[in-house]
């Protein structure tokens, strides 16, 4: 495990948070440290949000450096600029820790080029889910400015799933971080990560002094308390996913219109595998299935869908909720899935994200591993 | 807008007639604006509907397309399907409130260099008139 | 191999030079940004076209081991086809090679030259960018069978078999009837010089009958045709029963299927069928080379005729053409007959549409003839009701009555337009490809069309066209030459079509086929002509135009627009 | 000459009844029908071979958690048909998919009914059905729109079947609760039910009859296009309509007439190369990715507008909570209008992109 840095460059503590992280990524473009950045704007309609890639500096005025959502998750707009390969332009994104652990995996995936992109993250409170915000946006911001302003990670209006989060913060993987969860001193650090990190701060001429300990130690507390709420929350999904019977009662009103897919950063097919003729054409099958049980529900493969979607990218599921925003009969997928990636994930010691070396288990195998299927093996041949 | 605003024109133009048509606008000497960078296809019902609304909202000022007049198309009746699927996507760009003056169809035969002259003098002086594509710079489409 | 763009200017002699900086485009565009990873070797020359430039070309392409070629000069329609040849004597696919129009569309319409270069830098840009998302595509060379099928055995027919069969060609002749001469006949004599007609006939039918190359096959009819240019696979069977089906593949079918008159029951309204003194023109000519006269039901010879021109012209939408003129025949015959006779000429119009026309309307006018131009008619047995044009109520009595009946297609033309996946124009006549630049081509390559199935006409046009085809087949259909076909069609990628079919429908060839077992749509690229209508029109983006792939046009607009 | 059946019963357990006789004596291979869900509350499509299983089917219920026309264009090889209870929409829908050959009428005998609407997927969601049916029943059979329906349901004038072999009488029917009344269309369906043994007349389903709802559904529709405002306020009002589409193109999966397998927008033709999107990046100073946002709405209209039967499953699974449905099926019907076409009327009448007139739209190009 990579060390994480100590020491940052504290930012001026008077000025809103956002104009302090839209200064700082000013100064990257002038520097031309970077020749675009990646960042979150509100639409004209002020109705939600949008990724936009900024190359000309006044529009970063424009720019906000935390939604209040997440609409888009940020690897897949990444991975749409940078997936046919390396972009000329060096790019850094500012995107949520959640986003830039999907972006990795995308990146071990061949879905986004590293190449000339930083990846900055921010201490993230959570988002709102997309229902309540689209329901009043304006109410949406202010409690989401109300959010950062107390620095409220346990807020309960945010999305289910983030109240889970343990992944907030700075990650292995980060290049720059901005410490948004400070002490009373109101002090707002710059974190350079990485070698690319420090170059940046070099380019814009700062220099991490100061030492960031009372913010790690705040972190590791949210970070403690987010565990423990998602190992009580993982006891109520397990009861609700345990069985075909509980499986099938959770998605009794999915309509299969595979809308969770579509907003997965990590379910990167151009087609689906549920949606190709390999599983579609089967449909002559219909018939024969509706005769053997006397009926069938209709479309068929449902839970087939959701079971075999876990099965291709649980691996790599980060839980960052799109899933859930997306599905349009409130099936709470992100932390079923959440729950379903944090034990195949157990299983290879891998973390989703974490690290840019680290090959995903599918791509790869060990010997000895998978504790227990060696003992069956032998039971079984004995 | 300024009075040197040279519009971008996305042109498709049929290899059999409005190509041939440009092209002997071109023997004959005459004029017409720089505007126009024509796309050669063999027909122009090869123009499916949505390079208009690529081009649309990529940033060309103006989108052409031009073919064989009715009944004299190379490939039979090619042309009669452009017009269809033109129509409708000029009638939904009308529905959406945008500028659907921006597309326009013409019909021009190998023959007519001067009406090739004639449609895109006009069509470029029209575009100036209405100004640069909204679309061109707006980020969030 | 490393891609390695070879973009050739060609100055043209003063033409491209003179208005264009080249110099400019040549530094600006080797400058650019956007080539920045890419080896571009970009030059001028005086005049590629001549055989210095061709040869200078040639080796540029080997010397430099070009992978990719842009050449900016004139139209493509000038010299597209010299450089493909060039490409052709190298190892460098003509497909990776774009030609820009930097004459006629950009050096001679824009008269400031700083406009013009910009132009001619964007132009040539959008040709790099396309011909770098361009692909390898290969002429594929298919054998092909020189022999005719000939449908209609009338005198269309039988010329266009006569003029084609040689010891290279065999040419299979299929006539409905059980005899050849088709409705050619029936005419006792030929217009303009009233020569004896049944010698005429019967010579060509001679004709065909000892010509070795020519296998006649009468009572029969077309029963399938498949395949395309240079190999239809055909299926010959006789209308009579028990007779086998006889299989032979051509290279070309000639459609001589000929005309009708309008059917009898349309004639109604001219007493047709109602009193026995009606004619149609046609059974005048019949009774004619029959009976040498023309007499009443009676026996008797009749007094006095009446002749109505345009019967049905309304309904069907066109003229005939050719009425007028055997009308005339008809009053030379009746005046030949008997000099007292009184005729009554009724016309809408006059059609005397050839040279020989006007001199034998005006001797037919001396012969004291009625001719009467009316604006509505209507015969109740021979009575007839007629309005003159100057709104004048008339009526006449006479012996006779002599229609003249549209010409409508003979009979089993839709079947046969069906059977082949060739259009019908909407009077139901075969529809050809251009109505002035190809009239006896279809819309199918190798489908030829002659005689009266293509429209009203006379024996002189239709032989007319029975030669045109002939020169058609024997210049592109040539014995022991092989056929390339276009290799910029239309593909389909399996994976994404759902067999809708609306490429089908839009495609005028026939050359999309819906495959029932794999439930999607296959182009035949034998037929297919690439105009990339089909592509056009699919919604799923399952079909591809070789060398017009979205992709490529998709690169030449990035550069329209920016 | 329609032929009239009438069951002493309610509507619902009368068409239960028929599609009883009909699985009981072999004259359809199944049924297929909305049903309850072993979970209270919860329902959906179900595709039915053994009678026992039907007393748990509710053909009438106002919901739509898939639209039927896509499900049915699935069902492809079948010896005998299956009897499908569907909505006038579905059935419009599945009209569409079959002149795309996505679909085989034969396949099945196609009952509908006189409409009410549907209601939208987050009254399942919330367990509401339940509660709010009775209201519904009685507000349909007084021949009225219950508030709760979907908005473009309040909007529709086709809610009479177009080529249904069986209408059930829903809509005004004041008896509902006593009386069921079936009319059977095609000769297909006279013969299949020939042997089921109710009270049988002849006589004309009166499409006229409905013309009170009619035109109220129209005004309605006028007034939801109106508060579409896109035509007037040009592109700044599409990039406030759609500014917040996340991209997801949940429309077209669930749209009955997106019939591909594979969208065009997502396929390989529009991952721009990077010299494209810097290109658009350099002249406008900002990008938005993914891109295309607008593009993709504006292509999708090009390619089904004319077919858009306005079910309004678009809107319900949107989760920018954009009103596709309306926008799309007030562009349908200007764009339908043109060609007097009229998506899902008439087997027959061809989609208006794969047939053309030689004398229409003259003045077109000539200019």
């Amino acid at each position: 495990m990579k060390k994480i840095q100590t020491k940052g460059v504290k930012i001026s503590s008077n000025k809103d948070y956002r104009d302090s992280i839209v200064d700082i990524l000013k100064k990257m473009l002038q520097s031309k440290s970077v020749d675009a950045v990646l960042v979150p704007m509100r639409v004209p309609a002020k109705d939600s949000y949008a990724w936009i890639l900024v190359k000309d500096e006044k529009l970063l005025t424009e720019a906000d450096p935390a939604a209040p959502i997440m609409p888009i998750q940020g690897a897949r707009a990444l991975s749409s600029f940078s997936r046919k390969g390396q972009s000329m332009l060096k790019i850094a994104a500012l995107m949520r820790p959640c986003e830039i652990r999907a972006t990795i995996e995308l990146s071990k995936l061949n879905q986004v080029n590293l190449e000339n992109v930083t990846l900055i993250s921010y201490d993230c409170p959570g988002a709102l889910p997309m229902e309540d915000y689209l329901n009043d946006p304006e109410k949406g911001e202010k409690k989401f400015n109300d959010i950062l302003k107390k620095l409220d990670f346990q807020n309960k209006s945010i999305k289910p799933v983030c109240k889970i989060c343990d992944q907030f913060s700075l990650l292995p993987v980060s290049d720059l971080h901005f410490t948004l969860f400070h002490d009373q001193n109101n002090t707002m650090f710059l974190i350079a990560n990485s070698n690319r990190g420090n170059l940046v701060l070099k380019e814009i001429g700062m220099e991490a002094s100061h030492t960031v300990s009372a913010w790690a130690n705040g972190i590791q507390e949210i970070k403690d308390k987010r565990a423990a709420q998602k190992k009580g929350r993982f006891t109520q999904i397990k009861k609700m996913v345990e069985g075909f019977n509980s499986l099938l009662a959770t998605f009794s009103d999915c309509i299969g219109c595979h809308n969770c897919q579509s907003a997965c950063p990590i379910c990167y097919c151009r087609q689906c595998y549920f949606d190709s003729e390999s599983v579609t054409s089967g449909t002559d099958l219909t018939m024969l299935k509706a005769k053997k049980r006397g009926s069938i529900s209709l479309p068929q493969n449902r839970i087939m869908f959701q079971v075999g979607r876990m099965s291709h990218m649980s691996l790599s599921c980060v839980s960052c909720g799109l899933c859930t925003d997306a599905c349009p009969v409130s099936i709470p997928v992100a932390e079923i899935f959440s729950y379903v990636a944090h034990n195949t994930q157990k299983q290879f010691s891998y973390s989703s994200g974490e690290n840019k070396g680290e090959p995903i288990p599918l791509k790869t195998f060990k010997l000895e591993e998978v504790k227990g299927i060696q003992e069956l093996v032998e039971d079984a041949e004995a | 807008m300024t009075s040197d605003f040279t519009p971008k024109i996305v042109s498709f133009l049929c290899k059999w007639c409005t190509y041939s048509g440009a092209d002997l606008a071109g023997t004959s000497r005459m004029k017409y604006p720089p505007s126009i960078l024509p796309i050669r296809v063999m027909c122009s019902s090869r123009v499916n509907p949505v390079f208009l609304v690529k081009s649309f909202f990529h940033g060309a000022d103006g989108v052409l397309i031009g073919g064989c007049h009715p009944g004299d198309c190379h490939y039979q009746s090619g042309n009669y399907h452009t017009r269809r699927r033109f129509i409708i996507l000029s009638k939904i760009f009308e529905c959406l409130g945008l500028e659907s003056e921006r597309l326009k169809l013409a019909w021009i035969s190998a023959a007519e260099g001067a009406r090739f002259v004639k449609v895109t003098t006009e069509f470029t002086q029209k575009i100036k008139n209405m100004g640069e594509n909204p679309a061109k710079r707006k980020i969030f489409i | 191999m490393s891609t390695k763009i070879g973009i050739y200017i060609c100055e043209c002699g003063p033409n491209i030079a003179d208005n264009i900086n080249i110099d400019e485009v040549i530094e600006r565009i080797s400058s650019s940004e956007d080539y920045k990873n890419k080896q571009l070797i970009i030059k001028p020359y005086k005049l590629l076209c001549s055989n210095e430039g061709k040869e200078y070309l040639e080796k540029e392409i080997k010397d430099n081991e070009l992978t990719h070629l842009v050449i900016a000069a004139c139209s493509p329609r000038d010299h597209e086809i010299t450089f493909i040849n060039i490409c052709k004597k190298t190892k460098l696919n003509p497909y990776l090679y774009k030609m820009v129009n930097i004459r006629e569309q950009c050096a001679w319409m824009i008269p400031d030259k700083k406009k013009a270069t910009e132009k001619a830098i964007s132009y040539i840009k959008a040709a790099i960018n396309r011909v770098l998302h361009q692909s390898v595509l290969i002429e594929k060379q298919l054998d092909s069978n020189p022999n005719v099928l000939v449908i209609g055995g009338g005198i269309t027919g039988m010329e266009t078999a006569l003029s084609l069969a040689s010891k290279q060609r065999r040419v299979y002749l299929v006539e409905k009837n059980s005899i050849l001469g088709g409705n050619a006949q029936s005419f006792k004599n030929l217009l303009p010089r009233q020569e004896n007609n049944t010698d005429l006939v019967a010579k060509k039918i001679t004709a065909i009958q000892e010509n070795e190359n020519i296998e006649v096959f009468t009572d029969s009819k077309l029963e399938n045709a498949v395949g395309f240019f240079g190999n239809f696979e055909v299926t010959v069977k006789s209308t009579k029963k028990d007779q086998t089906a006889n299989e032979f593949v051509v290279g070309a079918i000639v459609l001589a299927t000929g005309f009708a008159l309008m059917p009898t029951e349309k004639l109604k309204k001219h007493a047709y069928g109602k009193d026995d003194n009606v004619y149609t023109a046609l059974e005048i000519e019949q009774m004619m080379k029959a009976k040498g006269k023309i007499v009443l039901k009676s026996g008797k010879e009749p007094k006095s005729v009446g002749l109505i021109h345009c019967v049905g012209r309304e309904d069907r939408g066109y003229c005939s053409r050719i009425c007028c003129n055997y009308m005339l025949k008809i009053i030379s015959y009746l005046k030949d007959q008997s000099d007292t006779i009184l005729i009554k000429d009724f016309y809408k119009d006059l059609c005397l549409p050839h040279k020989y026309d006007q001199e034998y309307f005006d001797t037919m006018a001396k012969k004291k003839v009625d001719f009467i131009r009316i604006s509505d008619i209507t015969t109740k047995k021979t009575h007839i009701t007629y309005t003159e044009v100057n709104g004048s109520k008339k009526e006449a009595d006479l012996d006779m009555i002599i229609l003249a009946p549209a010409m409508v297609p003979a009979e089993g033309t839709e079947e046969l337009a069906e059977l082949l996946n060739v259009p019908l124009h909407p009077t139901k006549f075969f529809q050809e490809a251009h109505s002035q630049l190809n009239p006896i081509g279809t819309s199918l390559e190798g489908i030829y069309i002659a005689g009266g199935c293509h429209g009203p006409q006379g024996i002189s046009e239709s032989v007319l066209q029975a030669k045109a085809v002939q020169g058609k087949i024997v210049t592109q259909l040539i014995p022991g030459e092989k056929i390339i076909p276009e290799v910029k069609v239309s593909e389909i990628i399996p994976d994404f079509c759902m067999g809708c079919q609306t490429c089908r429908e839009v495609c005028c060839y026939g050359a999309i086929t819906f495959d029932p077992e794999r439930g999607i749509c296959v182009v035949n690229e034998a037929i297919c002509r690439g105009c990339g209508n089909c592509v056009g029109s699919c919604p799923s983006g399952a079909i591809r135009a070789k060398h017009f792939t979205t992709i490529q046009i998709h690169q030449e607009m990035k550069e329209a627009i920016s | 000459m329609d032929q009239v059946l009438t069951i002493k019963k309610s509507t619902e357990a009368g068409l239960i009844d028929l599609l009883t006789y009909l699985l009981k004596n072999k004259k359809v291979s199944g049924v297929c029908s909305l049903r309850k869900t072993k979970k209270q509350g919860k329902f959906d499509y179900a595709l039915i071979t053994d009678p026992e299983l039907l007393h748990d089917v509710v053909p009438l219920h106002p919901l739509m958690p898939v639209n039927a026309g896509k499900m049915l264009s699935n069902m492809i090889k079948m010896e005998m048909p299956v009897a499908a209870v569907i909505k006038p929409c579905e059935l419009r829908s599945f009209i569409e998919l079959v002149k795309r050959s996505q679909g085989k009428l034969e396949n099945f005998l196609l009952i509908s009914y006189t409409c009410g609407g549907a209601l939208p997927l987050t009254a399942t969601v919330e367990n509401k059905v339940d509660t709010m049916l009775p209201d519904y029943g009685k507000t349909v059979a007084a021949g009225n729109e219950f508030e709760h329906i979907r908005e473009i349901c309040k909007a529709c004038e086709y809610f009479v079947p177009f080529n249904a072999d069986a209408t059930v009488s829903l809509l005004g029917e004041t008896g509902a609760d006593s009386t069921c009344k079936i009319f059977l269309h095609s000769d297909k369906a006279k013969e299949i039910l020939q042997g089921f043994e109710v009270e049988k007349t002849e006589d004309e389903f009166d499409r006229t009859g409905y013309d009170q709802i009619r035109e109220r559904r129209k005004k309605y529709k006028e007034e939801l296009f109106k508060q579409i405002k896109i035509q007037d306020t040009g592109l700044d009002g599409m990039i406030d309509v759609f500014g917040r589409c996340i991209g997801c193109h949940a429309c077209s999966r669930v749209c009955p007439i997106c019939y591909c397998v594979l969208c065009d927008f997502e396929s390989s033709t529009y991952d721009y190369d990077n010299t494209i999107m810097e290109q658009e990046l350099s002249r406008k100073g900002g990008l938005r990715l993914p891109s295309d946002t607008i593009l993709y709405q504006i292509g999708r209209l090009s390619h089904m507008s004319f077919s858009c039967i306005g079910c309004g499953q678009c809107t319900e699974v949107c989760p920018s909570d954009i009103p596709v449905s309306v926008i799309f099926r007030k562009c349908g019907e200007k764009v339908a209008e043109i060609f007097e076409y009229i998506p899902g009327r008439d087997v027959n009448e061809q989609v208006p992109v794969t047939i053309f007139k030689e004398e229409e739209f003259e003045e077109i190009g000539e200019e």
